[in-house]
Parts: structure tokens; C-alpha cells; sequence
């Protein structure tokens, strides 16, 4: 299957991303409500290119219910982590604009 | 793309990276044509999949996996000797023979009174310049005569779609794209949908049903994109019940890590317009089963 | 009332086949719902065909017959227009009947 | 298919509407009066086989014996399940005064599937569809003029049909 290694690679690329993204210095509310918001913000603007992704939308979950708990590293790691998935669904929204073309039947 | 902070950057660069890895190996096989008379592609497409699968028979591409794979084909034909969709069938039946309120009927709402009109769905409505499934006109049939609408994936809206279907069995997709701009840009944005990548795994529509049917992705068979609407809606073993065409779409998109779009939404409508298209002459085979 | 069995019983000869599928969830008890709580065992246990007053068939369930259960056999002495009658009952002890006309 | 223009009686309201755990409750009346046809059938549910996890324990409580294979019985079943949750399984044979079915899958949480008992008249042929949660050899019993007789096939499940 031609597509399958495009999946394993982003695959890949998310469990690579998740490593080098922990925290080593504490977080507070703020550290958090920043990167929610920025998160947020990515995430609404997927969302009005009507391409926003499952694991984005599970790590803001994440990362508010660790806020809740107070557990503001937690937090900020998945608010970090949904703000770099919505980032890169937009970018693959964008991209597709144009590149869809390339796999029509014609 | 604007970044906050320097950790930020670096995983957007990676994801960037990850990303054009992707993606170039599509955009090497670009065409430059630029040809877009729905009728043309639509044998473009049906003589794509017929030259991919010269053994099958073009009617039968309407019975999606099973036209491609012989042990599949005969656990299917054993389960066709008593379909698991027979009770929603038949479910289907009354509850298009059941008056409204108002006493009015489905029927009425629908030319030969709804009876063998399937392959004319979804059509291109002038008056309020969108798509009409076959879904979205039962609520609006619904709605017409002071009823509530239905779940679209729900139960009772397969039941109906499944005794439409199997009113219509054989006849061929009948679906016209009217000489309007509206309709020819409803059509053009349901091919755009069709071929975008979308979700975390970076898949289209395409990417399995186009470029892979017939191939195993985990454990399914995948179905060729020609004819795929033909069965619906469909009874999967997987499901243990029925499912719409929205229904359908929906679990799609969510297979491909992305955030499905409501049901019936204008993306999926259209959608449903370019495959209905494209499968112009494949008769309907609805209600089908799948795995 | 309504059955939630469907028979077809054709006569060929000296030889009836009978088809059956019954509309049953047929629950494991090995699935969980949506919440993670697992969904209560509710199977039929068994299953029984009576030609002219005579069992011509009966079937014992466990909870592996895949949901809404199908099952085929033949059996020999039946004329078009008999009676077929097919009764289940589940582990909950709910029941069916319904009587089926061989074609 | 013929279903909408056969027997108009087909054409009932269902009570069993999809698989809603409620759905049987109209049927509480109908189970008062035990079927007649079940009280016919003399035999007991064998409520102990159909607990067993254990493929030979479960032929041992059901027959109380071993059974040899015997190439007169040909068990039809799919190489790859397309789905675990419907495997269409069915077996003729050609074995003289059989008395009763069973098919046992060993993989299966409860190895024992079903056991079907074949009254004199009645042909040694069974079709039926049967869950599978895995790869699994899928065994059938034939008990034939007393004694026991089998035949097995092994069937790939990618998709399992129990869950969990």
C-alpha cells in the first residue's frame, strides 16, 4: 500500500513529538492559560477550515482536565502538544487547496 | 505560520517536515490538464477501475468489496440467502406506509410516489441552489408536513433509505448535473472533498478507494470508489446494524483521526453528488451488507 | 402480534429446507458499552422447530451465535401448505412463537 | 429476495426494534405461556457444556467422550472471517443415523457454540453463523449411530466478534 508508510511516518512524528516535548520546569495557571489559549485559537482556526483532527480535540481534553487537577505541567505539555497537531492540520488544510488536484482521475 | 515561542517552532518545523514528506510523493504525479467536464471524468473515472480490475464486470463494482475478493464474495452470498438487513427492510416498509399527523404520506412527497426513484438521488435543487440527498428530502418531506426530523444515522432513516433502495434495485444512477454554475460548483466541491487529504493519518478519500481498493487495511477489504453509494445504505457486521450514507461518511473521517463534519453538512452532500455521478449507469444494489 | 422470526420453509420433493432468522441481540456478555460497563449476557438458549407436533429440529445456543442468528437445515415428510411452528426462548427467559406455512 | 410481495404476515410491526436491551420487554406475556414446542423437546439445555472454557472439557460434559475425525464430514467455513462478529459456518455429512451437531470453537471465552439435535427425518446438514474472537480452529461434532466423530478447519479472524 503505496499511503500507508504517510500514515506511519506522522504516526511516528507524534510519538517523537510527545517525547521531546516534556516539561523540566514547573508550570503555573498562567504558563497554562497561555498555551490553552494559543492552543484554542489554532484549533477554532481548523475548525473553520472544517479539517480539525481527533487527537487535537483528545489533548485539549487533556489538558484541561490536568489544569483541574492542578497539575499545570501536565497541562501545559498537552496544551503545547494540541497547538502543534491543530497547527499542522491547518497546514495540511492549506496545502491541499492546491494538492488535492494531484490524485484526481482524469 | 506565526509561532510563539521557540519550542514551538521546532515541532511545527518538524511537523512541517513530516508533513511535505507526505505530500511529495503525490505532487510528483501532477497532471496539468485542466478538462473538468463532469461527464468526461466520470468515464475517466469508471475506465480507471475497470482497467485497475479487468476481471470485474462494471455492474458489479456496485457490490463494493465482494467484486473483488472470491472468499469474501461467497461469505457474503451465504449471507444474502437471509440478509441481516431484512428486518430493517421491512421495518422501512411500514414506516413509509405510516401517514403523518396531518395524514399525508412519505409518498406525496415524491415522484411515482417514492416507489423505484432511488438512482435519481441526490439531485441539484435550482430553487434553494443546493444538493438534495434522498436523506435530506425524507426530512424535508417530514418537516413539510409538521413532523420532526429524524437522526440521519439513526435507525428508522436507514430503515426508509434501505425499502427506497430496494424499490429501486437495478436501476441504474440517474444523477444530472443541471446546466447551472451552482450545480457544476456543488459538483466541483464534492470532487475537492473527495481527493483532500484530511485527519491525522493524512488519508483522502481516494487514498483508500482509489488508489488502494481491494487491499487490506487491517482487516477490511477496502471498496472501490466506483459504485461505492450503490449498496446504501448498508447493514456491517462491524456496526451489528444499519447505516446511512451519513453515517458512513462520518465513520470515515473519524477513521482518519479527523473531527467529523455534522451530518448532512454541504461537504458531505456534495460529496455524495460526485460519487452518485461518477457512478451514472451502475445499477443500485441498497440495502447491502458489509463486514 | 409482531414475530421477531422469519421463516422460509420451501418443500422440494420429499425434502424441506428451512431457513430462519430471528431478530435477537444475541449479547455476549463479553462486549462493553460506550462507558465501559459490560453488556449483560442475553442470548437465546434454545431454539425448536415442530412439524405436525413432532420436533424436527431444536437448536442449544451459547452466547458465540452472532447476533440476529440464522441458521439452515432440511428435513424430510413435509408438504406444501403444512404447518412449521418455531419457538425460542433467551436466558432471560423471554419467548417467541410463530407459525410458518412450508411453500 | 421476495420478502415484500410474499407472506403479507412478514410485513408486522416489529417489537424488536434494533438491539435495545428493552426491546424484548413486550414479549413478557408470551413467556408465561412456556412454549409448547420447547416443552416437546425433551432434552435439557446443557447449561454446564456452554460454560466450559476448555474445548475438550466442554466435548467430554456434552458427550461424555472423545471423537475421532472422520473424513465424511465436510465442515464449510471461510479461510479469513470477513468479520469475527458473523462467520458463516455450515457442515453436511454423509455419516448414517446422526443424532446431533455441535460446533466448537476453542479461542472462543465459551468454547461450546452451539449444539443442535437432529430428530430421525431430519437431514445431517446445519448452516449457521457463529461469532469468533479470533484466529481460531473452528470444530464440528457429529454423533452418528453412538458414536462421536469430528472435523476441523481453521479460520483467521482479523476483526474479532466478541469485543472487549
Amino acid at each position: 500500500m503505496r499511503n500507508l508508510p504517510n500514515a506511519r511516518t506522522l504516526i511516528f512524528g507524534l510519538l517523537v513529538h510527545s517525547f521531546v516535548c516534556g516539561n523540566a520546569f514547573a508550570a503555573s495557571e498562567a504558563d497554562f492559560k497561555q498555551a490553552y489559549a494559543a492552543a484554542d485559537a489554532a484549533e477554532r482556526q481548523a475548525g473553520t477550515l472544517r479539517n480539525q483532527w481527533l487527537v487535537t480535540e483528545a489533548a485539549l481534553t487533556d489538558a484541561k482536565k490536568a489544569a483541574e487537577k492542578g497539575d499545570f505541567d501536565r497541562a501545559v505539555a498537552a496544551a503545547k502538544e494540541a497547538e502543534a497537531l491543530a497547527k499542522a492540520s491547518i497546514f495540511q488544510a492549506e496545502s491541499e487547496k492546491e494538492v488535492w488536484k494531484n490524485l484526481e482521475i482524469r | 505560520m506565526a509561532h510563539v515561542d521557540g519550542a514551538g517552532k521546532r515541532v511545527s518545523m518538524r511537523w512541517l517536515s513530516i508533513l511535505l514528506a507526505a505530500l511529495l510523493p503525490a505532487a510528483t504525479c501532477a497532471a496539468a490538464a485542466d478538462d473538468t467536464d463532469p461527464a468526461k471524468e466520470a468515464r475517466a473515472f469508471r475506465d480507471f477501475f475497470v482497467k485497475k480490475f479487468p476481471n470485474v464486470k462494471l455492474d458489479d463494482f456496485a457490490n463494493g468489496p465482494y467484486s473483488l475478493n472470491e472468499d469474501m464474495r461467497r461469505q457474503w452470498e451465504e449471507k444474502e440467502q437471509f440478509p441481516p438487513y431484512e428486518f430493517s427492510l421491512e421495518s422501512g416498509k411500514e414506516l413509509f406506509a405510516k401517514p403523518f399527523a396531518n395524514g399525508k404520506h412519505y409518498a406525496d412527497c415524491f415522484t411515482n410516489s417514492g416507489i423505484g426513484v432511488r438512482q435519481n438521488y441526490p439531485q441539484f435543487d435550482v430553487k434553494s441552489s443546493k444538493v438534495i440527498t434522498l436523506e435530506l428530502a425524507l426530512n424535508q418531506c417530514r418537516e413539510a408536513n409538521g413532523e420532526n426530523a429524524i437522526s440521519y444515522t439513526g435507525e428508522d432513516m436507514a430503515a426508509l433509505t434501505a425499502y427506497m433502495a430496494f424499490t429501486s434495485r437495478g436501476k441504474p444512477f440517474d444523477i444530472k448535473i443541471p446546466d447551472d454554475p451552482r450545480a457544476r460548483a456543488a459538483y466541483e466541491n464534492g470532487k475537492r472533498y473527495f481527493y483532500t487529504r484530511r485527519g491525522q493519518l493524512n488519508f483522502s478519500c481516494a487514498t483508500c478507494h482509489v488508489q488502494n481498493p481491494g487491499e487490506r487495511l487491517r482487516a477490511e477489504v477496502l471498496a472501490p470508489a466506483l459504485g461505492i453509494l450503490n449498496a446504501m445504505p448498508i447493514y456491517r457486521s462491524e456496526w451489528g446494524g444499519m447505516g446511512t450514507v451519513s453515517r458512513r461518511f462520518i465513520t470515515c473521517n473519524s477513521q482518519v483521526r479527523g473531527v467529523p463534519l455534522e451530518p448532512q453538512a454541504e461537504d458531505y452532500r456534495d460529496l455524495e453528488y460526485f460519487l452518485s455521478y461518477v457512478a451514472n449507469g451502475l445499477p443500485i444494489s441498497g440495502p447491502g451488507s458489509r463486514p | 402480534m409482531a414475530s421477531s422470526i422469519r421463516v422460509r420453509a420451501i418443500a422440494n420433493g420429499e425434502t424441506t429446507e428451512v431457513q430462519t432468522l430471528i431478530q435477537h441481540p444475541m449479547d455476549s456478555g463479553f462486549i462493553k458499552n460506550d462507558k465501559g460497563d459490560f453488556i449483560p449476557a442475553h442470548y437465546i438458549t434454545e431454539l425448536a422447530f415442530e412439524h405436525n407436533g413432532k420436533p424436527v429440529f431444536v437448536a442449544d445456543w451459547g452466547t458465540a451465535v452472532s447476533k440476529d442468528p440464522y441458521v439452515k437445515f432440511a428435513f424430510k415428510g413435509a408438504t406444501k401448505g403444512d404447518d412449521l411452528k418455531v419457538s425460542w426462548i433467551d436466558n432471560k427467559g423471554e419467548s417467541d412463537t410463530a407459525t410458518f406455512k412450508v411453500q | 429476495m421476495t420478502i415484500l410481495d410474499s407472506d403479507p404476515s412478514i410485513t408486522r410491526r416489529l417489537v424488536l426494534r434494533g438491539a435495545g436491551s428493552v426491546a424484548l420487554a413486550g414479549l413478557g406475556i408470551v413467556a408465561m405461556s412456556a412454549p409448547t414446542v420447547l416443552a416437546a423437546a425433551n432434552d435439557k439445555y446443557p447449561e454446564d457444556a456452554f460454560k466450559q472454557k476448555n474445548d475438550k472439557e466442554a466435548i467430554k460434559l456434552l458427550y461424555g467422550r472423545t471423537a475421532e475425525p472422520s473424513d465424511k464430514i465436510k465442515l464449510d467455513a471461510p479461510e479469513i472471517a470477513e468479520n469475527g462478529a458473523v462467520v458463516p459456518i455450515s457442515v453436511s455429512t454423509s455419516l448414517a443415523d446422526v443424532t446431533s451437531i455441535a460446533f466448537v470453537v476453542p479461542e472462543n471465552p465459551n468454547v461450546l457454540a452451539a449444539y443442535y439435535r437432529i430428530p430421525q427425518g431430519t437431514l445431517p446438514n446445519v448452516a449457521n453463523r457463529l461469532k469468533m474472537a479470533k484466529t481460531s480452529n473452528v470444530t464440528v461434532l457429529v454423533e452418528a449411530a453412538g458414536k462421536l466423530y469430528s472435523a476441523t478447519k481453521e479460520v483467521k479472524v482479523t476483526v474479532g466478534g466478541c469485543g472487549g
